[in-house]
């Protein structure tokens, strides 16, 4: 039958990520409801309803390159209070993902990654986070080794620090995860 | 049709009312969006209109599907007819499977009258299904047998 | 022997181009029975509908068949024009090969086979086609007008003046509606009052219009031309034909602090009490839930006080009975209830602009009482936690409206409006304070509404600022309001605080409560959010799909006050169209039983939603009772068919719609 | 009914406290917890934030693990670990598509059902009475600022507990202490979570709001419920604020007579000791 209709065969970064996400930032008409109450905005280069705007006009780029995905604290303010219901903080996660992938990560949140890459490093290795050690392997990976040095003896004696941390018996099951998570979408 | 061309061409006998899907088929005409050629609609006064017999007789007349569709719940013109319906479809949907029907022959839906592109996207979708269904013989295995 | 006439219709291009109209016409003359098939370019056009007639007479043909567009837009023309030539009009039926068939498909020679069958389908369907003739019913010329704001006194006023009797019913003490609340009107800032209360006095004395208030409808049956209507009086405690309001009684009740709906909680009234000074009638009621008498028998002081004796505190709720032929529904809206919430309807509150917690937070129709100069405050306008006028004062668009988390997605379409009318009569009475509107858009779309609004903006110094707020809190005794300048980019992303004294919500205009239950008493039908629906959104905008039953005002969607009174008079000239002639006609599709088969299992009963099915007994000679048995009321039956699906023993049929006609119509689908 | 607890990282380092005091309250009011064994990390936002499966996978292990070892239902005192158990098991079992390659990942079975996972609030509010009863010393007197933060909330129809915007649960649970629950603003602004290292101004300057707020509306305390929150607003607080900040359970612990040692009472950078006096 030759009654196909012609949509245009290509989608759209936002139908992409629609897609995928199930989240579809079309439905956004830029209230700015999200700015409004984002604790973070200060921080971000683009304003949380400007990045669903980047998403809406095909700039993946701009998106992807922003550091503003890296400074979202994932507070899920915006999504619970966006009259569109668009899961904004759901969809940073997606593009946070993406950036990686795709190596666009904004420079200024080298920080931000590194403490995310201690943090899940950690987790890795012991399927714990044992502060200590993680805060140290933070601090060389950000090279960031002075900031806060006049906290940790203080901790140390109220008894927040512990020297030996806890890891988990079966070290490999955790292991496992990460390398079958790894390739995932 | 010709059924015998390579590839399958279903033929899906629809039911629709005349108040909202009936309308809505009208406003696909009047908005141009194409759709496949397969589907007949009979317009009815109302879904609570189609007795189970109608749809037997499609079957038998060669339909390969044939899809029912009204007003939205609470919607209806008649305020009931299409909960009347959709009570008396669940029912119904046992006699089919009874009577060797598979019930994915029979489709429902809710179009109203501005949904135009709705019942386009429709008919497009279950054509491609019928399509992979194949042709429906098992009716008449049991009419003759 | 059946001799039908095929026409099929080019429609100029319209079908022509996709459809070998030639050829159908030509394989339609094959069909058994037809006995004259031709194809024209323009069937519908005078020249066209003459080939019909002609035909008719020339061939004698007992059944038409036009191949052209939609029967939803021709049929009647057609119809019309059979009539003309003499043949039952319910002869002729159209096969739609345009909407159907030559629009929504590109291929010619498919196009063409189906237009073959779909006018072999209605060929075979003709063939069984019975001469109808249209049901003559006569008409009660008195209207039923529910609600009394200003939709409903304005139709109620206009059928009135055009010589025909009005029950208007009204479930408030006095008649005017939201109206009656407003302080001055957009877009010529007259006062509200002043328009309105001469048309209230004038809808109460009208010689032809009784008016009820305190009362609701209880039920309502029959169909156009003939509706039964029960009315409930609720009992107001105070005989309204003693009383003289004189006011004495509402005076001294020592009950003073209860909450005044007219005033939106922002004034207090007594439990015997008229709600506003201009009430129509202005006699009082009394409010049982909040009067020492009733609650725990003590008091009496209204009666003993009352000089004509009208008080009665043994009055209870009357019914009476009326015969109408058409009703006007005229019940309004309410605002959104960003208070409590709405959770009744699984609509979550506005949490973050603080449910209502913070007094200062305020709705739109709050707003207007404190604006309006017989409000609590007189017209000043003073915040209601400390009574000091306001210095900064923020309103909010949009609340509850265009928003789908909150389930309404519709724009309320007036709150732009009187947003920019508020602003700017804040303005006028505190003259060194700003007004800040938060909004997403302007929507002015009417005659000056724009300029209102750009007057509000340039005139008056109102701040628009393009965004939504997302939250309300509290520092010290101020409301920090949260928001964003979409507009402005930048450090900072354009965010906004603002350190407010008052914040004016617009909050979306809702379907009154229990709307849904007045509408499946009138069987009329509503959309998801309960406003009524009009039977086409274009070209019946006032009529329901129940016959005889009109929409007027804010039920059937947000309007403004200019619209509401042009939807109220277009109600009251359907309604004296109506009442123009002694008997209506209506289309004859309705059901028939046949009596001899019919078993007397009512299951029909059950699913008629028009209660046609009326029960008839049968007897023998000697008068004993044979049976029970279905008899459809040709007056009342809209023809839906749901009672002939239902029958098990195949005893109903529908005129027009016959078993026999449809398992033709599939038949000739082979 | 074995109710299975899982403390997660922070209560096994710089959130002792809570551990401490959940663990002494649980014995106070004989509610009886076992320790899920083997528990790992529930990925907190790092995980979910740049691996979506790794961030479902995480916490499906200690799901799946403490269904295994016959518990029924699971006290996650931490805000963050709890609502990452929360989302997680919400995700698997809206889309049944996923719950094969979680169970790939974690070489487990899920449970086939939805393991109810309760938060400290939740862990407590069933016991008012209990608490009342148990009442050794009242706090009455004391004003108190309950602040959520963002994970307890939200997003508001996963957790599906309390009010997103106005929640009321905790101040409950504070005034069967005696105390009296301010009414302030700032009860579900976020404290700046998991940039205490990475963007540390962000912290001071989101902690310094929070609090500034709770002080202008008279509050001699805030009560918190998250390790998270905890550590931000103790230690990222602005000069000369000192304002203790008080875990839910030790606040509760304290009412209902347990040593302020054993409620680790010392531990916090702010002290605490004066405004509970
Ligand atoms: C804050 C605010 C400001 C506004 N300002 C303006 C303005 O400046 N200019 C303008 O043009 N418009 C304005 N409007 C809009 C205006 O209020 C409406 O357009 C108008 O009131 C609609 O009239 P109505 O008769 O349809 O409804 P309503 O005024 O709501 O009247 C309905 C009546 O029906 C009664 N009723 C309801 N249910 C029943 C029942 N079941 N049985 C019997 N009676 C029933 C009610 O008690 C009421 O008396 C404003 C609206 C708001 C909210
Ligand atoms: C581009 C466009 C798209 C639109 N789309 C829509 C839409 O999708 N939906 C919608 O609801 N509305 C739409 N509208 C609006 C719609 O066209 C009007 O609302 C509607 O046509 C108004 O009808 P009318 O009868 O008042 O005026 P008109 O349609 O203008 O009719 C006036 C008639 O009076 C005749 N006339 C004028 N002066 C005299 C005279 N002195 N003596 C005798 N006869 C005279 C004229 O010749 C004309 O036939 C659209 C409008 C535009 C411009
Ligand atoms: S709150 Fe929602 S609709 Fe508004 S700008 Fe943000 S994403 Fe868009
Ligand atoms: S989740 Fe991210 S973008 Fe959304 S409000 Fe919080 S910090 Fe801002
Ligand atoms: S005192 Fe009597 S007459 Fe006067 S208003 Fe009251 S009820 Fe009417
Ligand atoms: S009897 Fe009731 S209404 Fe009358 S004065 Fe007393 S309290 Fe008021
Ligand atoms: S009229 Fe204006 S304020 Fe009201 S809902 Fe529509 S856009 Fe919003
Ligand atoms: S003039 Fe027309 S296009 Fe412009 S705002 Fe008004 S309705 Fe819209
Ligand atoms: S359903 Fe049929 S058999 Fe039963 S009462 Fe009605 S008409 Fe008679
Ligand atoms: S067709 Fe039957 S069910 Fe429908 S209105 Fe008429 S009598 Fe009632």
């Amino acid at each position: 039958m030759s009654a196909q209709r012609k949509d245009s065969p290509e989608k759209t970064f936002a139908e992409q990520m629609a897609a995928e996400t199930g989240i579809d930032v079309r439905k956004c008409y830029q209230c700015g409801k999200c700015t409004a109450g984002c604790p973070m905005v200060p921080e971000m280069d683009y304003t949380p309803s400007q990045i669903m705007r980047l998403v809406q006009i095909g700039d993946r780029e701009a998106a992807l390159r922003s550091a503003t995905i890296w400074y979202c604290a994932s507070c899920l303010t915006c999504s619970t209070r966006c009259p569109q219901e668009v899961k904004i903080a759901e969809f940073m996660d997606a593009l946070r993902e993406r950036s990686l992938k795709a190596k666009k990560v904004n420079p200024r949140a080298r920080k931000i990654i590194a403490f995310v890459k201690s943090f899940l490093g950690g987790i890795r290795r012991a399927g714990r986070v044992h502060e200590i050690s993680m805060v140290m392997e933070y601090k060389t990976r950000a090279r960031d080794l002075f900031s806060d040095v006049l906290l940790a003896p203080v901790m140390f004696v109220k008894g927040k620090l512990k020297l030996l941390g806890k890891p988990v018996k079966d070290r490999q099951a955790v292991a496992r995860i990460f390398e079958r998570t790894a390739g995932a979408k | 049709m010709a059924a015998t061309t390579a590839e399958f061409e279903p033929k899906i006998i629809a039911f629709v009312c005349n108040w909202c899907t009936y309308a809505g088929a009208d406003l696909a005409g009047t908005s141009r969006l194409k759709y496949p050629a397969n589907i007949r609609a009979i317009r009815l006064t109302c879904t609570g209109r189609i007795e189970p017999m109608f749809l037997l007789k499609a079957f038998q007349e060669g339909a390969d599907a044939v899809l029912v569709s009204g007003c939205h719940p609470g919607d209806c013109h008649y305020t009931s007819g299409n909960y009347h319906a959709r009570r008396r479809w669940t029912i119904f949907r046992k006699l089919l499977e009874f009577s060797g029907i598979d019930p994915r022959r029979v489709l429902f839906s809710w179009v109203s009258a501005a949904e135009g592109r709705k019942w386009s996207e429709l008919i497009d979708e279950i054509t491609a299904q019928v399509r992979e269904l194949g042709p429906f013989t098992s009716f008449e295995r049991i009419v003759k047998a | 022997m059946a001799r039908i006439g095929v026409f099929v219709c080019w429609c100029g291009e319209n079908i022509g181009r996709t459809v070998d109209c030639p050829k159908v016409a030509a394989e339609a003359a094959e069909f058994p029975g037809v006995v004259h098939s031709v194809d024209y370019k323009y069937m519908c056009s005078d020249p066209g509908q003459g080939l019909v007639k002609e035909a008719i007479r020339e061939k004698k043909l007992t059944g038409v068949v036009v191949a052209a567009c939609s029967p939803r837009m021709h049929e009647s023309t057609f119809r019309r024009a059979c009539a003309e030539a003499g043949l039952n009009p319910f002869l002729c039926e159209m096969a739609n090969i345009r909407e159907h068939c030559s629009w929504v498909h590109e291929d010619r020679g498919e196009a063409t086979a189906k237009a073959v069958q779909l006018v072999r389908v209605m060929v075979e369907k003709v063939k069984r086609n019975e001469a109808l003739f249209p049901i003559k019913v006569p008409v009660t010329k008195r209207a039923l007008v529910i609600g009394g704001g200003i939709a409903g006194i304005q139709a109620a006023l206009d059928i009135a003046n055009g010589g025909k009797k009005v029950v208007l019913v009204e479930k408030e003490p006095s008649i005017g509606g939201h109206m009656a609340q407003l302080s001055e009107t957009f877009p010529t800032l007259d006062c509200s009052q002043c328009i309105l209360t001469p048309r209230m006095v004038e809808a109460a004395t009208h010689p032809n219009i009784t008016l009820h208030t305190y009362a609701e409808v209880e039920s309502v049956s029959g169909f156009i031309g003939n509706f039964d209507v029960k009315i409930r009086l609720k009992a107001r405690s105070v005989d309204i034909k003693k009383c003289t309001g004189c006011g004495l009684c509402a005076q001294k009740c020592p009950q003073k602090k209860i909450p005044s709906e007219f005033d939106e909680g922002l004034g207090m009234r007594t439990a015997i009490y008229t709600p506003f000074a201009q009430a129509v009638p202005n006699k009082p009621v009394i409010d049982r839930a909040h009067c020492t008498k009733f609650l725990n028998g003590k008091c009496g002081i209204c009666q003993k006080i009352c000089p004509v004796g009208a008080v009665d505190y043994t009055q209870e709720d009357t019914f009476i009975e009326e015969k109408v032929g058409a009703i006007v529904v005229a019940t309004g809206y309410r605002l959104y209830d960003f208070r409590n919430g709405e959770k009744d309807y699984g609509i979550e509150g506005y949490g973050e602009y603080g449910y209502g917690q913070y007094k200062d937070v305020i709705d739109g129709l709050q707003f207007e009482r404190l604006a309006s100069a017989s409000g609590p405050t007189g017209g000043e306008i003073l915040r209601p936690s400390d009574g000091k006028p306001p210095e900064k004062v923020v309103f909010i668009k949009c609340v509850g409206s265009r928003d789908c988390a909150k389930g309404l997605s519709y724009c309320s379409k007036i709150c732009c409006m009187y947003i920019a009318k508020h602003a700017m009569l804040y303005k006028h009475k505190v003259h060194h304070g700003t007004a800040y509107v938060f909004y997403m858009d302007i929507r002015a779309g009417g005659k000056s509404y724009d300029e209102f609004v750009r007057r509000a903006i340039e005139e008056d110094g109102a701040v628009y600022i393009r965004g939504r707020v997302s939250r309300i809190y509290k520092r010290g005794g101020k409301l920090v309001v949260v928001g964003a300048d979409t507009l402005l980019g930048g450090t900072g992303g354009g965010r906004v605080e603002i350190e407010a004294d008052l914040v004016v919500l617009a909050t979306a205009m809702r379907p009154q409560y229990g709307i849904e239950a007045l509408a499946q008493k009138l069987s009329i039908s509503y959309d998801e959010y309960g406003f009524l629906s009009e039977a086409h959104p274009k070209l019946r905008p006032v009529e329901t799909n129940t016959a005889g039953i009109f929409l007027a005002g804010a039920c059937q969607g947000a309007k403004d006050i200019p619209e509401a009174v042009g939807q109220a008079s277009g109600a009251a000239a359907k309604v004296l169209g109506l009442f123009s002639g002694d008997e209506l006609e209506r289309e004859p599709i309705v059901a028939h039983v046949n009596q001899s088969q019919c078993v007397g299992c009512f299951y029909c009963e059950q699913v008629c939603p028009y209660h046609a099915i009326e029960r008839e007994e049968k007897r023998d000679k000697a008068g004993n009772l044979i049976a029970r048995v279905a008899k459809v009321n040709a007056g009342l039956c809209q023809g839906c068919g749901a009672c002939v699906a239902t029958c098990r023993s195949n005893s109903i049929d529908l005129d027009g719609f016959s078993a026999e006609q449809v398992f033709s119509q599939i038949g000739g689908l082979k | 009914m074995a109710t299975g607890y899982y403390p997660g990282c922070s209560l096994e380092g710089t959130a002792a406290e809570f551990d401490m005091s959940i663990r002494a309250l649980a014995e106070a009011l004989q509610l009886p917890l076992t320790e899920i064994e083997d528990w790992n990390c529930c990925g907190a936002s790092a995980a979910h934030q740049t691996n979506h499966l790794l961030g479902l996978a995480l916490p499906a292990r200690t799901i799946a693990l403490a269904a295994a070892q016959g518990m029924e239902e699971i006290v996650a005192p931490c805000a963050a670990c709890s609502n990452r158990l929360i989302a997680a098991q919400a995700e698997w079992l809206d889309n049944s598509g996923l719950r094969g390659d979680i169970e790939h990942a974690i070489g487990m079975p899920l449970p086939a059902g939805r393991l109810p996972i309760r938060n400290c609030i939740e862990f407590l509010l069933p016991h008012i009475e209990k608490i009342t009863a148990a009442l050794r010393k009242p706090l009455t007197g004391k004003k108190v600022a309950c602040y959520y933060g963002c994970l307890l909330v939200r997003p508001p129809k996963v957790v599906a507990f309390d009010d997103p915007e106005n929640p009321v649960t905790m101040e409950k649970v504070a005034a069967a202490t005696g105390a009296e629950a301010v009414d302030w603003g700032f009860r579900t602004e976020c404290c700046g979570a998991a940039f205490a290292m990475s963007s540390t101004a962000s912290v001071v300057r989101l902690c310094g709001r929070i609090l500034d707020n709770a002080r202008s509306e008279g509050a001699h305390m805030v009560i918190v419920a998250c390790p998270l929150c905890h550590a931000n607003l103790d230690m990222r607080q602005p000069k000369g604020m000192a304002m203790p900040i008080v875990y839910l359970s030790q606040l509760v612990g304290l009412a209902v007579g347990v040593a302020p040692k054993a409620l680790g009472l010392g531990k916090h950078i702010t002290p605490v000791a004066p405004a509970l006096a």
